[in-house]
């Protein structure tokens, strides 16, 4: 029962710090139908300039907003050169210009600030909780409630405003969102720099619990990804969902089978999910017929 | 009034409109007939700012539309209902339908729940999908989606890139006798391309043929109606071996 | 005549909505059978489970007396059966020649190993291919294109190639969803003729259009659909005739 | 070389003939070791991409997991060399049908998948192959990685000279391409990409759209599977990192920088991604006295840059001035041309 | 460790440039996840070849240093060995990490090329210095350490990585023969944010000490989650450890938590002598350069090319002089991580350069 219990706090932990990196997918798929690899190292500039902020002597409400707002324009700037360029070209191709995007975000990152992890000390600060003989990181709750703050608010902003819908026709079919009216490219903009907002938060966040480094975006990044595959690629709740299931799965298979595998058992299970539910779980019509 | 002077358009290399004059003015309907792979969709996806012309300018009530992107040129007023219908599929009807008024919305939402009752009246069809997706509906429910939206907005001009295609007969005639009502009730200015010539010649007060993307003929209904050359390629005479 | 295509109460519900509802009909060897209806009344959807692309909620259909229902899509070009879609599904890559060659390809023994090798099967193939798409081509008239990116045809040019891919291989049933539209009255005119001909060497067609003047003057017999439902079966004198057909579909003025 | 074949696809001689020059006459000219190392590394990965690029380019099958595939290859060459003594060349066999098949029985379920969900499917693949190698480590030395890798050796001259593995690697990788060609030069070719613009359709005309997108994949790993025996067999050390998902990836790359719609792009995009970091290393350190961490900044962007200024690849650039002169739409006309006047039509 | 001098190799030839040039090359992971080990290195190689530089020549010759990064992948450090092949080094220093070492040694050792790795590699490797004292020097360190505390029961717990996965065996050997019992064995992914699943399985065998083998930050998050979870016994961690950015990981809260250091991070407490001098020298050196303290790994790479800078003033000019010089001159070096004897069977330096840490007021505690 303890076992189970921290299994699940453990679960729910890893699992909310993926799904902040899943709705910083979704955020940009919904509007661009681009798949951002570089959404991890939003998080990584988020929590690194807050840290240098913060270690300067700026109270840490600041650094916060400071990180954020730097981490937005620099969505932005990537948006505005590398990704509007190349906005008619392939999906793929705009795949590998995000890769180019994280490989070089990560390399200033290295240079900026060296290899070693650096601290932010936790939001709030209190001792662990013991609930039901598990224990709990304050932070974790805090975490908790942030992803279900910011779940709530991009649930009702994509799928119940006006906005939220013109949003999601730029991402079907650009060309007759033009014609409406719509200005795409501000909306991909919104889109990137958005993202990159939320990437930050998602790393000042997680870093009391993980801490920062240059490279801490790669892993993360790759599981985000896959909550929100498994989410069915379009919606928040879905991609909050599909990372905290990864989250849970791991810790499990972690718990009950082997630590050694527990990523692979992870995997094993998503790909048999995927077989069973070719558009993931939490997949929604998509209206295609033939 | 909508000008067009000298416009050509090229894409990739290849010119597909040469040096295009028409005018259409208030409360006009302007028919654009032409063979398959004429230029007529290129020429409406030009006014509408989806290709910039290479030469000539697009004129809309004293504005020179042509450069601005297509968002912006919807913002003047003018509103394209594009070939192959381009709905949302993802979308549910209403959200399709009021995206149509995208560029007004949040400044007349009055104005957006009463052309949403209209175009339903119009297309009772459409009534209960409103929630469907639009991607589920037919083909020819798509067709008048697609219609509709193009007309929620109110637009000064509207363009139609073939609205009768996949429509039953019935609903044909009535969309011809809504173009004539609010070009009649509201001055709307109407181009509209279509296959079916006899039914754009019979709503239409000028029109147009083109061919390989040039302007050949021009003339008012009757003239064009009347026209030999008109009539042997267009109006339906059986082709030998027939 | 012998039966060619049997539908056999034919029914799809999408969640509350039934879209079509017990639909029977035949279409015999060398027949052109017509679909009419208003939008949104069916006809699509009976197309798409004739030819196995949704699975009917009730009913089946059969071909040359074999059960089709149920069948891999792949496997009705193999039984002769060919379609055309009311939403394009062309190559938009490949060139128009290419277009129309894919559509021989159940005449074709090509495979990955043979051709990873080059063995001389491979040039017969694409001598085959190439013989039957130029074939198809001249019918419908893109000789002049042939070597055109499919995807910058223009509507009404995709269309016809659409149609030239599906007749390639001659198939005994050929169905179109709506092959007419957006095509001017002599390019419709042309493309019942391109029908015809096909009809007199032998092949069934089964096709919806809204052109009614075409279909009055190809169909061999026509099906309204009106709500997912048959509402008349008969020549088209008859169905012309029809008062609910008029009242439902063609409205006060014919044609 | 058929007419029927130039009209459809153009002609194909000239640049296996400028290839094959090359690979002949670069021995003569490069001196340094440290060239061959990158150029038989080149012809190892060319062979991985031109079974991507049939994949994605053609088919249209993304895969984020073919580094699998190599190291399933380099670890079965590896493992049956060193514990199980093995030839080589019976290991290298073995892998390339093992991996085959296993990407053929792995590739029916997960091929029914498309875009990101194939994406992730692949991923998850790889994530789990690499554990499993760092798991099994009694047959594969885990994380330390396997050691002691006999090199090839070819009616029994050993191919430890640079200059011999460097001909039997490009051997190898010409086979691959002719065997590539073949493919797409023919029905096959089209209807791997007529797969890609529409399955439904290609359905529709009665092609069983599965098993050309399974066989393909397993094919693409095959490739995959014997640059990965040549790769253990070269470098005679494996390591589980050097089969991680930043590896597929870094194939993946190099296909879309070289332009995945044509083969010749696979081989081009490989030559410059392995060049590119050298360059960048060279130029920086002699120019500039950049460190490490400034040339992975520099990579980073050169790729954004070449996929933002040439999406469809390099070899466009390069094919670009060939059509203008030739253009393939005027051969094909005239090929045309002539051979129905032939025809007598 | 962010500085703007520019690699001192690009203005070699200034000035004396028909001076015989030595070269030494050098192939760290500069960049990669591998760099929280091999970025100190590189660095190092600037300070190397800068002194070098002041020190005018040597036998009428220049030694310069030619550095590589291997973005910590396998292969491209193959490209580099050959590389430095080709650009004729007669010594290489190398790799940051212990297989890529292996990667490397066989084309290194076929040309005659003496490798110096600061890796601690498999000890049945052959033809290969080893800077870094060997996983079996540790797995002594550790057993020393847990009998004086009489532990007798451990759990082990790793990253999934290549360093990592290499603790483990040599510590299981001794262990066997120190009859302490390894109860339970865990490992997570060298990146992973949260290690509690695997403590909590720990916790179930109730060991009396937990052994950590990962690098930061992975070591600094297990020690965290330890904490948290309320453990009170001993943790024991690996080298990888013995650093600024670990002290500040787990700041605060670090009762408990010892590593395998090496003097240089407590230089200040050790007893006066030849030793002291020589980490003080160096780390003063080094933080001259680059306003930030070098690590034990920082030092395997300095003894690497302190070794190798002493066989070519000694007036070996070619590989196999070197060699030789290595193999039978050098008999007992004293370099920053402790003592070597070349010529014998023995890998790495011994013990006497390390030491189990504690911490206390978050510096690092001697214990002597
Ligand atoms: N993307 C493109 N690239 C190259 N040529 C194109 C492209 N799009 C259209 N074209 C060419 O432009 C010409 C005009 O096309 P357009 O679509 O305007 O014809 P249309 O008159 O609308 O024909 P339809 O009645 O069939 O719709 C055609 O010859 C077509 O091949
Ligand atoms: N997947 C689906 N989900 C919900 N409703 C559907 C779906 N597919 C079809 N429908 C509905 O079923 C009805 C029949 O559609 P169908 O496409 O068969 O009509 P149709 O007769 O082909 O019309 P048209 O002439 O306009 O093409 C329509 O009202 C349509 O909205
Ligand atoms: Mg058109
Ligand atoms: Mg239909």
């Amino acid at each position: 029962m303890e076992l189970l219990m921290q299994y699940i706090v453990t679960g729910l932990t890893v699992g909310s710090i993926y799904a902040l990196l899943a709705i910083g997918f979704v955020t940009i798929y919904n509007i661009t139908g681009i798949l951002n690899f570089a959404q991890g190292e939003f998080a990584m500039i988020g929590a690194l300039t807050c840290i240098t902020f913060a270690n300067a002597g700026l109270p840490i409400s600041a650094s916060i907003i400071l990180a954020i707002l730097i981490s937005a324009t620099i969505g932005l700037i990537v948006e505005r050169t590398a990704i509007r360029h190349a906005r008619n070209t392939t999906v793929i191709i705009l795949i590998i210009i995000t890769i180019g995007v994280s490989t070089f975000l990560k390399g200033m990152g290295l240079i900026i600030w060296g290899t070693n992890p650096k601290q932010l000390a936790p939001l709030i600060k209190m001792e662990p909780i013991h609930f039901m003989g598990a224990v709990i990181n304050p932070q974790s709750i805090f975490i908790f409630i942030v992803l279900l703050i910011l779940l709530a608010v991009l649930y009702v902003f994509f799928e119940k405003t006006y906005i939220g819908s013109a949003l999601r026709a730029c991402e079907k079919n650009q060309r007759a969102a033009k014609l409406m009216g719509i200005n795409t490219s501000t909306m991909s903009a919104l889109a990137f720099t958005l993202a990159a907002a939320l990437g930050a938060i998602a790393g000042i966040l997680i870093t009391p619990i993980t801490d920062a480094t240059y490279e801490m975006g790669f892993l993360i990044g790759v599981k985000g990804f896959v909550g929100m595959v498994i989410g069915g690629m379009h919606s928040i709740p879905g991609a909050v969902a599909g990372a905290l299931i990864v989250g849970l799965l791991e810790t499990f298979s972690g718990g009950f089978i082997s630590t050694f595998y527990s990523d692979a058992i992870t995997f094993l299970v998503l790909i048999l999910v995927l077989f069973f539910k070719p558009n993931g779980i939490f997949a929604r019509a998509s209206g295609e017929r033939v | 009034m909508l000008k067009v002077d000298g416009v050509s358009t090229h894409i990739g290399k290849i010119k597909i409109l040469h040096e295009i004059y028409f005018q259409v003015e208030k409360g006009q309907i302007v028919s654009i007939i032409g063979a398959n792979g004429a230029g007529k969709s290129t020429l409406l996806n030009t006014l509408a700012g989806l290709y910039r012309p290479t030469s000539g300018t697009i004129t809309l009530e004293n504005e020179v539309i042509s450069g601005y992107p297509a968002n912006k040129v919807v913002e003047k007023g003018l509103s394209l209902v594009p070939e192959g219908r381009q709905i949302f599929t993802n979308l549910t009807v209403k959200e399709n339908l009021l995206l149509g008024i995208f560029s007004k919305y949040y400044k007349e939402k009055k104005l957006a729940e009463e052309n949403l009752t209209k175009i339903l009246d119009m297309f009772p069809g459409l009534k209960k999908h409103l929630k469907n997706l639009g991607g589920n509906l037919s083909g020819g429910e798509q067709q008048m989606l697609a219609i509709g939206r193009g007309l929620m907005s109110n637009p000064k001009i509207i363009l139609l890139d073939e609205p009768s295609m996949g429509l039953a007969p019935k609903i044909v005639n009535e969309i011809l006798d809504t173009l004539m009502i609010i070009k009649e009730d509201l001055g709307t200015m109407v181009i509209l391309v279509e296959q079916n010539v006899k039914a754009a010649l019979k709503v239409c007060d000028q029109a147009y043929v083109i061919d390989q993307g040039r302007m050949i003929i021009n003339g008012t209904r009757d003239e064009i109606s009347s026209n030999p050359q008109v009539i042997s390629a267009y109006l339906g005479i059986k082709s030998a071996g027939a | 005549m012998s039966k060619l295509l049997e539908v056999r109460g034919l029914t799809k519900r999408f969640g509350g909505v039934t879209a079509v509802s017990d639909i029977s009909y035949d279409v015999g060897a060398g027949e052109i059978v017509a679909v009419i209806g208003p939008n949104g009344a069916g006809k699509t959807t009976l197309f798409n489970m004739i030819s196995c692309f949704l699975s009917p909620t009730n009913g089946e259909v059969y071909f040359k007396g074999n059960k089709l229902t149920g069948q891999k899509i792949p496997q009705l070009a193999h039984l002769g059966i060919s379609r055309t879609f009311q939403n394009l599904q062309i190559f938009h890559n490949l060139t128009v020649l290419e277009n129309v060659m894919m559509g021989a390809h159940v005449k074709l023994k090509t495979n990955v190993v043979n051709a990873a090798f080059r063995l001389p099967r491979i040039l017969k193939d694409e001598r085959i291919a190439y013989d039957l798409a130029l074939d198809a081509i001249h019918l419908v008239g893109l000789e002049e294109l042939m070597f055109e990116q499919a995807g910058q045809l223009s509507y009404g040019l995709q269309k016809q190639l659409e149609f030239a891919r599906a007749i390639v291989y001659k198939p005994d049933l050929i169905m179109l969803d709506e092959p007419m539209a957006g095509l001017n009255d002599y390019e419709t005119n042309r493309m019942a003729d391109y029908i015809k001909k096909l009809k007199s060497e032998g092949s069934s067609f089964l096709f919806v259009e809204h052109k009614m003047a075409t279909v009055m003057e190809l169909a061999d017999r026509i099906i309204v659909l009106d709500f997912g439902k048959k509402i008349a079966e008969g020549t088209p004198d008859e169905i012309q005739q029809n008062a609910k057909v008029i009242a439902a579909y063609l409205g006060e003025e014919v044609v | 070389m058929s007419k029927l074949e130039k009209i459809l696809y153009g002609n194909r001689l000239k640049p296996i003939l400028f290839l094959v020059g090359l690979i002949l006459i670069l021995p003569l000219v490069v001196k340094s070791p440290y060239i061959f190392t990158i150029l038989i590394l080149i012809g190892i990965y060319s062979i991985v991409s031109l079974g991507l690029c049939l994949l994605i380019g053609y088919a249209g099958q993304i895969s984020l997991g073919h580094a699998a595939f190599f190291g399933i290859g380099a670890y079965t060459s590896g493992v049956l060399t060193t514990s199980f003594e093995l030839s080589p060349w019976i290991a290298l066999t073995i892998g390339m049908i093992t991996t085959f098949f296993i990407a053929y029985i792995i590739g029916i379920p997960i091929l029914k998948l498309k875009g990101h969900f194939l994406a992730l499917a692949t991923l998850g693949i790889n994530i789990i192959f690499y554990i499993l190698i760092l798991g099994l480590n009694q047959l594969t030395g885990g994380a330390a990685g396997l050691i002691g890798i006999p090199s090839l050796s070819l009616f029994g001259v050993p191919l430890t000279d640079k200059l011999f593995f460097y001909f039997f690697v490009w051997t190898a990788a010409v086979l691959v391409l002719l065997l590539s060609l073949n493919i797409v030069r023919s029905h096959v070719g089209r209807v791997l990409r007529s797969i890609h613009d529409s399955e439904i359709a290609t359905e529709t005309l009665g092609v069983k759209v599965e098993n050309y997108k399974v066989a393909i994949f397993a094919l693409s790993a095959a490739f995959a599977s014997l640059a990965g025996s040549m790769y253990a067999h070269y470098i005679t050390f494996v390591a589980p990192p050097t089969f991680y998902i930043t590896k597929s990836i870094l194939f993946l790359i190099m296909v879309m920088v070289g332009g995945a719609s044509s083969v010749w792009g696979a081989i081009l995009g490989t030559t410059v991604i392995m060049f590119l970091n050298e360059i960048i290393r060279f130029v920086g350190h002699t120019y500039f006295g950049i460190s490490g961490e400034v040339e992975i900044v520099v990579y980073g962007l050169i790729i954004i840059l070449i996929m933002m200024f040439l999406p469809k690849g390099l070899i466009h650039v390069i094919s670009k001035p060939i059509q203008k002169i030739k253009p393939k739409k005027k051969v094909s006309v005239k090929a045309h041309k002539d051979m129905i006047s032939q025809k007598g039509v | 460790a962010c500085n703007t001098e520019t690699s001192s190799s690009n203005d070699k030839n200034d000035g004396d440039g028909d001076k015989e040039v030595i070269k030494i090359g050098a192939i760290f992971a500069e960049t990669g996840p591998a760099s929280t080990l091999g970025k100190t290195q590189a660095n190092y190689v600037k300070l190397i070849q800068q002194q070098l530089d002041e020190e005018e020549s040597i036998n009428g010759k220049k030694i310069e240093i030619i550095m590589q990064d291997y973005e910590t992948d396998d292969t491209k450090a193959v490209i580099a060995a050959d590389k430095l092949i080709s650009e004729g080094v007669v010594a290489v220093v190398g790799a940051t990490q212990a297989s890529t070492s292996m990667a490397i040694l066989p084309k290194i050792s076929s040309e005659g090329i003496p490798l110096m790795t600061v890796a601690p590699v498999n000890p049945e490797a052959k033809d290969i210095y080893q800077m870094a004292p060997s996983n079996l020097t540790n797995a002594n360190l550790i057993i020393e350490f847990l009998k004086e505390n009489n532990i007798s029961k451990v759990a082990w717990i790793n990253a999934r990585d290549g360093f990592g996965v290499e603790g483990l065996p040599s510590f299981e050997k001794v262990a066997k023969e120190n009859d302490i019992k390894i109860v339970a064995h865990e490992e997570f992914d060298a990146t992973a944010t949260d290690m509690t699943v695997q403590l909590t399985n720990i916790r179930k065998e109730n060991p009396e000490a937990v052994i950590v083998w990962s690098r930061t930050p992975g070591a600094g998050i297990v020690a965290r989650n330890f904490k948290a979870l309320g453990f009170d016994i001993p943790m024991i961690q690996s080298s990888a450890s013995a650093n600024k950015g670990f002290l500040d990981q787990v700041k605060d809260n670090n009762e408990n938590i010892y590593v395998i250091g090496s003097k240089l991070s407590v230089v200040d407490q050790l007893p006066n002598g030849e030793q002291k001098d020589r980490l003080e020298k160096f780390r003063e050196d080094y933080r001259a350069m680059f306003n930030s303290d070098p690590d034990n790994f920082t030092a395997h790479a300095a003894d690497g090319f302190h070794l190798l800078i002493e066989a070519i003033k000694a007036g070996n000019t070619t590989s196999e002089d070197i060699h030789n010089y290595l193999k039978t001159e050098v008999n007992k070096y004293s370099g920053l991580t402790g003592s070597f004897e070349l010529q014998s069977d023995y890998v790495g330096p011994y013990e006497d350069g390390f030491s189990v840490l504690g911490i206390e007021n978050n510096e690092w505690k001697y214990y002597e």
